[in-house]
């Protein structure tokens, strides 16, 4: 019996001391139409057996130097990071609602929510939400509500087409307008709109999906010119290099939404990540999601807690910011020890050594026979590189020399069929582009 | 002595920005986050770990919330780097392994439901309940049947089932429950008709007890043209035994960490997966695993699924809590599933009559336990003004966590108890003794319980002066 | 500067404080002559980097399914034992001398002393020795100071020859005499000596290098009879299955040792391993190593402290039981709650499905053509196998098909070419004692 | 509320055993080892764990044991399937990773130490000793020089020195030291004779000053034919500045779990490698990993080292331990070892300094100190009764776990003090404030320090009582 303690006698003890004879009994105000039908399950396995099976498992993915982004990025992550965020008094806690029993949680949410602040400029960021899309869609949420009104949404078109998608779900549930900003086809950055409409909000990309830096401080004016809120859609670890969207323009952006797994969570196949959100001070009581606060205790000693509460579920249930109850909490638990590990220091030499690879590799492929770069702007960590054969193809003949080697644009419907999407991270050392540039230079001969 | 990582902070000297991007771009000031040691994070983290209540360390008597033990095997699995360093975006080819492990979990979730298909991507519970009514309000529009504004939700729901109704554009209406804790027929009834999408239920309800005429409620809202959303919070309380497909739900979400065993994590991550009977599977959320006919197994996008409510998060959903859920439920099996209902009933219904025995008052007294049951200290308040968050509170200073209190808001002073199948005898014997204690001390010492928790690293959080002052963040 | 957390300024102000300007100031007592050479090592490493490379010196060890043992025993080892033993405040503790801020590893050890005093029929275990084999030599120099005078030990031939060198080495540096008594190379199990000559203990294996269980209550009580010592030399997870040395022969033996890896102590390459040893109450003060004891405070709250320490050489210095300070504390917790894990039960069940795998595998190679059984005894989870061919050259034909397939014999100077020891564990299925069977004829039919 | 792994046993029903054993060998009564569940057990450990002090928890200044941090990612490597699962039998062409971790250990801790050979196989600082004295008695017997029975150790050396020596079959002959803490070179030069085999020194010694004689000390003793031993329970002091080969060492070992920041893990498994001079080499300890001229690494056994002193250990030593130190040095290097000891140095003599300023009183004020020093609190002593013991434990109320005391036994009273390199001026400011009060209240509330500590599990233990009722085992 897998994980329940009771043996014989106990059972038996405690069958009486309920007054019934069967565990059967227990279930007596169900009707027995709807009770014990059989179940099409394997039967259970031992510890043992479970782990070999999973071993197995995980030996049939294998493994590949890893040169793709588009929203998830293997980072080297800490060991001391996971070796905390594991501990069972992170892992197995419960969402911090007896603060005097969640101290260690509730502090480091506070110092999370720090972080996120200092990253984006911004005042306020909640403890967070479930990936960088639904965060998203969440923004929009809320700018909707700062706003008021019917109103749509302004969405570039180089926006990751998975994100555009969670917003076309979400959103559209609410019928809310998705108003489509489109890209220079030439420069692969955002042409702005003539008007604004009835948009409520300008979503902003620093990077876009194509990897390239947008002029973020222009179009973050434009926004507010226009009476829009701007929300701004950023990568954690760039903005250890880049300018945060506190500061963006005139006036900076009013929220900064993102996907947090590059700092510190496993690739994982997509997921759990987590998904940041902060926003100015003033606007916190439309901010979805939990919140922690410092405050005291009857003897005046500083402790934690989860406030304003009154814009949740569980509180304000069908008039809530959101839905959203149990969000990423061990995610963010190991984003706080990650960027405490990397220090502030630490997480601008990985950004600066992420684009320092990007550079080299760019300049390494465009010397392959036949690679060209459809765009010239400048870039975090992230490029295209135009290939002279359908880029599924290239990507999947790279596959046999251990190497993921992007992802082809035409997956999203973007692009041209040749268009690759290459990442590097701080993991990739010299050898690995060289071993890349040799694979690539490879395939498109024989292709 | 309070400690803030802001506290270990080695000044490091500057870094050249790359130039080939432009400055304006550049970020303008330091980055003002510190540069601890390695030691001094460790410590600091390991330090702050000490002062939660976690499973791995305290007994949960949580009810709404099954907060049960998370096997470490899970963890272990999970985490393998075939598994934690796959790249989404990796093609199929590359990631069998995993795909054979989530399309297991979709199959015995649909087995374990009695539903005829799985999507295993909501993130959480919440996400779960958004995704079944947006599949209910997706049903009916393909049906061209745009008039059904309305979700029927009781009164005593979970806080999340509102609120994703009006997340997904419904209007809500509220059902209260009888004395007997069972729904108001008459009241459903009422309200059945044409603008009515459907109705969220949990069942055993949020009041520990089991819905007996669910079957009648099933067959009159199908009747008025509605679907039934099973809110999937309490299935600890029949699993293996009672399938929620049975009972005549159209939709449902799994909580996997309830249910099975995956980690809370202070607060997440959860998983949500979804269940459906056959006419909602069009509507599933992307992506799902499909195995094809040679046995290779594939992600379904849109072009598999076009009238799909679409996609919630930007991959395949909360995959690592995922893979902890196929691991408990592959250690479990076939007999294992109905052994954790028949656990948990018991530790409940043993709990609640040991609870009556030292003086406690059961909300539903005539009514059996499920999983979980009500207690109210309406009488302890009248008495002596103590509270039913004193006792909670109270309860932290023996190393117990606080059940859930004040929820549902229908009874009085209440606490809402469930132990889970993984307690032992023990364990509930001796929150026993701590409550009787308890009791006594409510009766005699009662500023005891005003004043408490006395033995934690805090005593009662000023959380008024929190929401007034607002300090979320570390100053500059 | 990995792991040193000062800064510039840190240093400085430190540095006047001391009243120097350098760092290398404050060796200004060492002669320069002493300081300052250039060192033949590589640069450092960042953690990434390390991780890499050893990653990849990890892969470089094939995985093979292991049907060796001969000392070192594969085993399921549940996800529970390291995740507990590896949380920093049993990983980085300090030896428990300051029992109040020991009291988590003073009772584990309390409670490990107790496991290993039921599974050995004795009344007292230490702490923990290095590994079975060192222990055994620190058994014998027991034996020599309860016994007195200069005495000889008599050793089995058929002892594992790894421990015999052990010996050689240990108790040859005081000159003590190591007595070889032979075995019957018919039936694989000790032949008893004519007689005891100045020996002060005979040590008796349960089981032998051959894997075959020796009669050990004849054994006992002929040590007994001759006024020796008998020392039990025993595998842990066998005494699950097996007669406890405290009931052997009429008065029971009156040690007890052995190598304790296969309580939940990975494999490693050959260690960390741990040495326990149990005794009688009687001769508790001749026993090395450490020892817990259950004790009260000044409140009379229950507690636990190092006890009888004057034995030990950090207060008795030269004249010590043994010169052992550093145990093998972080084995003996995982240990421990490895038995807890598995429990009494889960234990004798892990014993019979050794065993059963065993008289399986046992079976299954018996008709292989060309195989044989050289002894017919009963055994544990070893057993010896005779192969038509050098099993040396079997064994290294066999690691083609994943498989280790035992240890030949003639390493160790024993049996004949072919003779190879097999062992089993739970963790092989049926389906592995069937490939091992299909390579084994696959091999002897090409060699 | 005491807990104990007895107290969580659940009944499991008998097993059948095996028939083919004869049952003249199988056990006879049930083995009664107790039944817990998993949680129960995972609670029950993890929660002992919280009753420990730990690097990862708590500073230790603790002198003549280097407690400095132990980098997690030495723990997670050694933990990789490649090393963990691997069988030590498994022929070398199956195991050259491992082996090629151990043979550049062995070559890096030969350049570390000035040495010329390595042998990495003695499982903790005392069986290093025991084999490097049993070198030098293997070296004198090979030279047929059978007459060198006693070896020189001062009064103040570690106690496994005497112990390792009598082991090796050695008589002890103390030296003593003078009071500015170097040796007595007349006791010594008395003393040196066709007799002696050798010496075993620390440098710095155990009085945490270095011995400024050393090359002298080394001229004489060999002059006498006797080699030099060198105890590296010290070597953090000098690590990477200065080898003890330059200092005239024959032979060593090198603590592993101290200056190599491998965990103590509450008392063990350490590693003690050895390192010796060309002469010494044919007489190592097996196994030995060698590299073949084609490159392939393999062990060395007694066919080739025919003069070792053999094995001692069944396997290759603590190999898993082994692999965290290589993690260690390989993240150094050769700039990042120097390193370690000039701020090992420096914590040690601003502690020092800092101490002094506060009231308390250095046992060799006029010298420098090294990685640690001594402070005599005899002056509390005399003032209020107050001894080292009270003082080491007052500290641990305050989470800082207690200094070495009264070792050495030569500095009445005393403090055994070492910061190590990885703690921060934070935390050494923070203990000098502690100590600072601790002074204070040895002065003014003596008894405070006296019944400490008060807040930890227990208060002082009796120890007379253990030893006299000896309760090592739960009794049946």
């Amino acid at each position: 019996m897998p994980y329940i303690p009771h043996d014989a006698a106990e059972t038996a003890a405690m069958l009486a001391a309920v007054g019934v004879e069967r565990l059967d009994q227990l279930f007596d105000e169900i009707p027995p139409v709807l009770q014990a039908q059989d179940m099409a399950l394997p039967e259970g396995l031992s510890e043992m057996a479970l782990q070999r099976e999973l071993e197995g498992r995980a030996l049939a993915n294998a493994p590949l130097r890893c040169f793709a982004g588009g929203g998830a990025y293997a980072h080297h992550i800490p060991a001391v990071v996971w070796e905390i965020a594991g501990r069972g008094e992170f892992y197995s806690a419960y969402t911090p609602y007896q603060a005097e029993a969640s101290q260690g949680t509730l502090q480091l949410i506070y110092e999370y929510q720090s972080f996120i602040t200092r990253l984006t400029g911004l005042e306020v960021s909640n403890a967070s939400l479930y990936d960088g899309a639904s965060g998203l869609a969440e923004a929009c949420l809320m700018a909707l509500r700062i706003q008021g009104g019917d109103k749509s949404i302004l969405v570039p078109e180089n926006l990751l087409p998975g994100w555009r998608r969670v917003l076309d779900s979400v959103l559209g549930l609410q019928n809310i307008r998705l108003v489509s900003v489109p890209y220079d086809r030439a420069t692969g950055t955002l042409i702005l709109p003539a008007d604004a409409g009835d948009a409520a909000a300008l979503i902003i990309l620093q990077s876009n999906a194509l990897g390239l830096l947008e002029p973020v401080d222009a179009l973050t004016d434009w926004a507010h010119a226009h009476g829009l809120l701007a929300i701004a859609v950023v990568n954690p670890l760039a903005l250890a290099l880049l300018k945060a969207p506190g500061v963006w323009g005139t006036q900076g952006a009013d929220m900064a939404v993102g996907e947090g797994q590059p700092l510190g969570i496993p690739l994982s196949g997509g997921g759990p990540y987590f998904g940041f959100l902060a926003c100015r001070k003033a606007q916190v009581r439309q901010l979805p999601g939990r919140l922690v606060a410092k405050t005291v205790d009857g003897q005046g000693r500083e402790g934690f807690c989860l406030t304003l509460q009154a814009r949740e579920q569980h509180i304000r249930r069908g008039k809530a910011t959101s839905n959203i109850c149990t969000n990423q909490g061990l995610m963010v638990t190991a984003a706080t020890i990650h960027m405490a590990a990397l220090g502030g220091h630490g997480l601008q030499q990985t950004a600066v050594r992420c684009h320092e690879r990007a550079v080299r590799l760019r300049e390494l492929l465009t010397g392959v026979p036949g690679v060209s770069l459809p765009y010239g702007g400048a870039f975090f960590h992230e490029f295209v590189v135009r290939l002279p054969h359908a880029a599924v193809a290239v990507r999947d003949a790279l596959l046999g020399y251990g190497l993921l080697a992007g992802l082809p644009l035409s997956d999203w419907g973007m692009g041209e069929a040749g268009d690759l999407l290459v990442c590097t991270t701080e993991l990739l050392e010299e050898a690995d582009l060289l071993a890349y540039r040799g694979a690539l230079t490879a395939v498109l001969e024989t292709l | 002595m309070s400690d803030s990582i802001f506290d270990h902070d080695h000044h490091a000297p500057a870094l050249a920005l790359p130039s080939d991007i432009p400055a304006a771009l550049l970020r303008k000031t330091p980055l003002n986050l510190p540069n601890p040691a390695e030691l001094e994070v460790l410590r600091h983290y390991t330090q702050l770990s000490q002062k939660n209540f976690s499973i791995d360390t305290q007994f949960y008597p949580l009810g709404s919330c099954t907060m049960k033990y998370n096997p470490r095997i899970a963890h272990t699995m999970a985490a393998l780097p075939g598994f934690a360093r796959l790249h989404p975006d990796t093609p199929a080819q590359g990631m069998q392994g995993l795909l054979q492990v989530l399309w297991e979990l979709q199959e015995w979730l649909a087995a374990t439901t009695g539903m005829a298909a799985v999507s295993l991507t909501p993130a959480a519970g919440a996400q779960g309940e958004l995704a079944g009514v947006a599949m209910i309000r997706a049903y009916h529009a393909a049906h061209g049947d745009h008039g059904r504004r309305k979700m029927l939700i009781p009164t005593a729901a979970h806080g999340t089932n509102p609120a994703s109704a009006r997340m997904a554009g419904f209007d809500v209406v509220e059902i209260p429950n009888r004395a007997d804790g069972d729904l108001d027929m008459a009241f459903l009834d009422q309200h059945l008709g044409p603008d009515i999408a459907g109705i969220m239920l949990t069942n055993p309800s949020t009041l520990g007890v089991f819905e007996r005429r669910i079957t009648e409620i099933a067959a009159r809202v199908h009747e008025a043209g509605g679907l039934l959303y099973y809110d999937g919070a309490n299935l600890n309380a029949i699993l293996g035994r009672v399938r929620p497909g049975q009972m005549g739900f159209d939709a449902m979400h799994l909580n996997l960490h309830k249910t099975f065993a995956t980690p809370h994590g202070g607060g997440g991550p959860g998983a949500g997966a979804v269940a459906v009977q056959e006419r909602l599977r069009p509507f599933l959320p992307l992506p799902v695993v499909a195995r094809e006919a040679a046995g290779a197994l594939r992600w379904l996008d849109e072009g598999d699924l076009p009238q799909s409510i679409g996609r919630l998060s930007a991959h395949g959903g909360n995959i690592g809590v995922l893979l902890r859920a196929h691991a408990y439920l592959r250690r479990l099996g076939r007999s294992g599933v109905g052994r954790v209902s028949a656990y948990a009933a018991l530790n409940a219904n043993y709990l609640l009559r040991e609870l009556q025995r030292v003086g406690y008052q059961a909300a539903f007294p005539e009514r059996r336990a499920s999983h979980e049951f009500i207690l109210s200290v309406s009488d302890l308040q009248k008495a002596t003004g103590i509270r039913a968050l004193d006792v909670a509170k109270r309860l932290l200073d023996f190393g117990i966590h606080a059940p859930t209190v004040y929820f549902p808001q229908l009874v009085p002073e209440c606490l809402l108890i469930e132990p889970t199948e993984t307690e032992s005898k023990a364990t509930l014997d001796r929150f026993v003794t701590v409550m009787a204690q308890i009791r006594r001390e409510a009766l005699e010492q009662p500023e005891l319980l005003r004043e408490a928790p006395h033995h934690l690293p805090v005593g009662r959080l000023d959380e008024a002066l929190a929401a007034r002052r607002l300090d979320v963040a570390e100053a500059l």
